[in-house]
């Protein structure tokens, strides 16, 4: 395992907090690591700010995530990774989508023409407001209390897709494969990073598969024509048991 | 060109290497992947009654001549595995039901389960290093052994396989208990654990686990050549093959067929079409015609 | 600076680095050498009632991560060995005494004259995985393991080290047998095997050997870890030590002080005083003041 | 272990042969191999043509030896290595010391000013007769056969060493003690390569040591101011089985 001493510790929104921390290695926009808190558990975790500083975002869901948001300056991060497919940096306007956390392993592809499309339950779980390069920012919330009341599409249909070269989209699965099925129509690009169950990480455990494709490795990033081959995305995934349910 | 499939308690595969059970095996979609990328046939990932969910992840560490697990066998349990065992069998080649139990009328429940399936066949995970109650813990009885490959055999039509551990003192006394089987699965993990010596912690959430991939080919090696010396019985060979020279070591210990698991994470899914060219390569420049030929020739 | 020493059944070493037996430690020169050189203390190469002379050559294979090896026990024979114990003492360090034999009466015979020799203490080769009669077979049964060491408890003064191996089904019941003993040796090597392909053969001349080096080093810390979980006793941990990480791992799974074989072949015979200088940093840096403050770490 | 197709046989001697085959790797002056004849044994064996065709030369003794001596066009030799510490190429003129099949290791020393001393029992196992890049060559042997009736230390008498820079040795351990006796008394350098049972050629076994250094590894070859740290040369040895007899 790798770690790092935490350099800071920033709120990213009311309960997400960027864990800030020195690593060298080069990591590319859209990897992930696998973060470990000792004696509680590992979970894989997107780089949100990457260059010297690295920093992860994080919010707190459960036992291992909660244990990471409680680290302090000083504090050691332990790791493996960089892990998966990057994102590969596609000229013209970029088109950024993003909900709840997902938002994390888009931030460091945002530029200044860039347009984001950032979504969340409530105004305060909105990550990163205000911190964008870009001046264009789409706010979308389930309750209203910020922005646009509803879901990403819902704050796409106020846009013409067809004016970015591209679109980087990251978020809970239903999201975005709403956003897929609108967007699949048009002309832009598109990468998607996925989200799965991730046990390993490394391609053996089978945890994040979709299709026969393991995000962690074949992944997360995936482009517009292959993403009609991952035949469970937004019907069916496996549990932590390997039991599979319909997300119907 | 040589011809590099092989035919084990009757079933052919079109190349001698299928995928090893825990690897990218318990979900359909991935199965069927695999085998449509050129694996000759795949064993699922351990499957008993109920449903369970393993162990907190970490469940793997990563070692520089290895790696070391403790998933701790989830699987969704025999009924909820049905639509796996579809999918991975639309790929038209052998798939091999493997199931742990702690007793013989489980196991039995569970093969039959399997064989309605359409599984091919079973193996027995008699190895698992590092779950209470099964695997190793099993495998490690000789008399429960036997009995529970002996009422599978007179219970279940489908080809039987026993797959064993090398965490025991002596692998020939537990193969001659499963002696009724169809075929040895040759091996199991070794048991091992890793410290992170600065979180001063068992990386492993479960602490203990097993170790796989190139590290344990020679103790692979040595259980093959001694079951080989000592019974008339197909064997599979597994642990630590990653390229051809390990599979014809395996071959010419006395391996029939082979399993990869951790090379799978090392080198790719594509191993599987890789090395079975590779293989027929060698096979044309040393002259052999099939890996009957080859098999156990260092015991010459 | 931190005390790197430590003190194992009364025995004070310098430092916890152990020359492990059978590496270097035949020829008495050698082994003073290693001591002034800089190792804690000295493992003899394991000496019998009689002359052997061991298989014949190749007895060992180097591996890409560790070591395979039958060197076969050669050995001048305890009363030849009278001459080597007297130079290695020459040193003024600590030198164990390893003896290997089949029952209680030749053991007693053996250590006895180590103790006349002057050997800090006898170190009981309970282990070796390739040798007919000796080794691991006389290990693996528990109650053999307990009539020797218990009788050899009372029959000699100078501290017993019982070396076990973790090539058996249940380490903590061979452990259990063994309980009198002053000290855990663990782990002895792991039964492997290795062929080559051109040649068709195996390579070692006796076919099956033991691995050593980094590819066992997870065996050895999950042996470490159980021992210490079940006994409160000394423990030397050994099986692939080649850095101050490594060596810290096994300290904070239950080690005491520490054996290295295969590294100083990886590594050269400066790994003892390259290591020990290491160690002293790491805890330096840690704020560790003594080995014992390391100690068993994991476990908490 | 690695194989190469035996190139061609050559005999060095009446029972002697050289064996060569082609081997990219570099292989330095003094290092050896060793060498497996499977199904038999395993020894180490000397380089004594370097190149990219390589030559081994050996004599048979025992079986594993015999066994190599058999090998013909097109077999596979099996070996492992180099191992152990090369000669130092002195400049400078060089005085060649071999006996019996210690020649083998020099040979690859030997150039147009050396004088080259070679041993053998009888005439017809001197080594590479006529076979030398230099004119001067001084032959001995026990039985008076060929060249002088005796041991190199015999022609050793004949000549100036301090002539030479540098003496390059390597034969029987008692023929080397009587020269190394002999010579120390000049000033001229010394480099031994001595020669003992080699079980492993790594370092590990300890059937080679020589006052705790091992002639596999931190030799075969010793310098002139090391020799004295050698306390069991010529002195004492031990067996296969590690039983010490004195060679007095
Ligand atoms: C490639 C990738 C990148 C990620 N990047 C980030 C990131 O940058 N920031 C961040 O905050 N999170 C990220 N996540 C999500 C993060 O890994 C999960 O939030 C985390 O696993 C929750 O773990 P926990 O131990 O805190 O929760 P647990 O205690 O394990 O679970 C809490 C609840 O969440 C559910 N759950 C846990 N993990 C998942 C999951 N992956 N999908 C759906 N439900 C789940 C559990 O079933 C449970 O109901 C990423 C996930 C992936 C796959
Ligand atoms: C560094 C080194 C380089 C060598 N280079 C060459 C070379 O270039 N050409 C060559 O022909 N030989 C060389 N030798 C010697 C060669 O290794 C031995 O001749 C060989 O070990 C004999 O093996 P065998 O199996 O044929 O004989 P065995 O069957 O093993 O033994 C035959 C007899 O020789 C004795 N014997 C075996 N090895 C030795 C030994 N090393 N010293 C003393 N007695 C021994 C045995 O005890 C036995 O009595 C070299 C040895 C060393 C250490
Ligand atoms: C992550 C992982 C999970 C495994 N799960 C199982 C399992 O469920 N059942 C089983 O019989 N073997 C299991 N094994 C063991 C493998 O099938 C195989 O026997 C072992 O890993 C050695 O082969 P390898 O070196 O090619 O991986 C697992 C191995 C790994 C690495
Ligand atoms: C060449 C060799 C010879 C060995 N001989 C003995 C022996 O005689 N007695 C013994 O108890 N262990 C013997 N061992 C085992 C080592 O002492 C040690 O337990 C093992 O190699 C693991 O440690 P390592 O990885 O540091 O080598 C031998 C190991 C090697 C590699
Ligand atoms: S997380 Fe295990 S295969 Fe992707
Ligand atoms: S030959 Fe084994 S130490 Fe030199």
């Amino acid at each position: 395992m790798k770690h790092s001493e935490v350099a800071e510790v920033v709120q990213a929104s009311r309960s997400a907090v960027t864990i800030f921390f020195i690593d060298d290695t080069e990591i590319l926009p859209g990897q992930f690591l696998m973060v470990w808190a000792p004696g509680v558990g590992e979970i894989p975790i997107s780089l949100s700010h990457l260059g010297k500083m690295k920093g992860i975002t994080v919010k707190p869901y459960g036992k291992t995530s909660s244990s990471l948001c409680g680290l302090e300056e000083g504090d050691l991060l332990y790791y493996r990774g960089p892990y998966g497919r990057p994102f590969t940096l596609d000229s013209g306007r970029r088109l950024i989508i993003g909900g709840g956390t997902g938002l994390a392993s888009l931030y460091s592809v945002i530029n200044g023409e860039s347009t984001v499309i950032s979504s969340a339950r409530s105004s305060d779980e909105l990550l990163f407001r205000g911190k964008f390069k870009c001046r264009n920012n789409i706010e979308v919330t389930d309750d209203g209390s910020a922005g646009i009341r509803g879901f990403p599409v819902d704050a796409l249909k106020t846009i013409d897709p067809d004016l970015y070269s591209v679109a980087y989209v990251c978020g809970p699965e239903m999201m975005m494969y709403s956003v897929y099925n609108y967007l699949r129509n048009f002309n832009l690009n598109l990468q998607f990073s996925m989200e799965r169950m991730m046990k390993c990480g490394i391609g053996i455990c089978d945890s994040c598969s979709m299709g026969g494709y393991q995000l962690c490795r074949d992944g997360p990033t995936f482009f517009k024509d292959e993403i009609p081959e991952l035949v469970e995305f937004g019907k069916s995934r496996t549990t932590e048991s390997g039991r599979r349910y319909s997300m119907k | 060109m040589p011809d590099i499939s092989v035919r084990i308690a009757d079933i052919k595969f079109q190349n001698p290497f299928l995928l090893a059970s825990g690897i990218l095996d318990e979900n359909g979609y991935t199965i069927r992947r695999i085998l449509n990328e050129g694996a000759g046939g795949a064993v699922t990932k351990s499957i008993g009654a109920e449903e369970r969910t393993g162990y907190i992840p970490p469940v793997v560490v990563p070692l520089d001549d290895g790696l070391l697990n403790a998933v701790g066998l989830p699987n969704p349990g025999i009924d909820g595995f049905a639509n796996e065992m579809k999918i991975s069998l639309e790929a038209g080649k052998p798939v091999i039901g493997s199931v742990f139990a702690s007793n013989a009328d489980e196991f039995i429940k569970l093969c039959r389960k399997m064989e309605n399936y359409g599984a091919h066949a079973v193996e027995l995970n008699l190895s698992c290093p590092h779950v209470k109650g099964f695997g190793s813990e099993v495998g490690s009885d000789p008399d429960l052994v036997e009995e529970i490959v002996n009422s599978l055999k007179s219970e279940i039509k489908i080809p039987v396989f026993a797959k064993l551990s090398p965490n025991v003192t002596d692998i020939i006394r537990i193969a001659e208990a499963a002696g009724k089987c169809d075929a040895f699965v040759l091996i199991n993990t070794v048991r091992g654990m890793a410290i992170d010596i600065a979180a001063r912690k068992p990386v492993l959430s479960n602490r203990v686990g097993g170790l796989s991939g190139h590290a344990v080919k020679p103790v692979g090696i040595r259980a093959v050549w001694d079951v080989f010396e000592n019974f008339d019985k197909p064997i599979f060979g597994v642990g630590g093959i990653e390229n051809v020279q390990d599979a014809v070591e395996y071959i010419m210990a006395g391996a029939g067929a082979l399993q990869i698991g951790t090379a799978v994470y090392s080198h790719g899914r594509g191993i599987f079409s890789k090395i079975s060219t590779e293989l027929a390569s060698y096979m044309e420049k040393e002259g052999f015609n099939s890996i009957e030929e080859m098999r156990g020739l260092a015991h010459r």
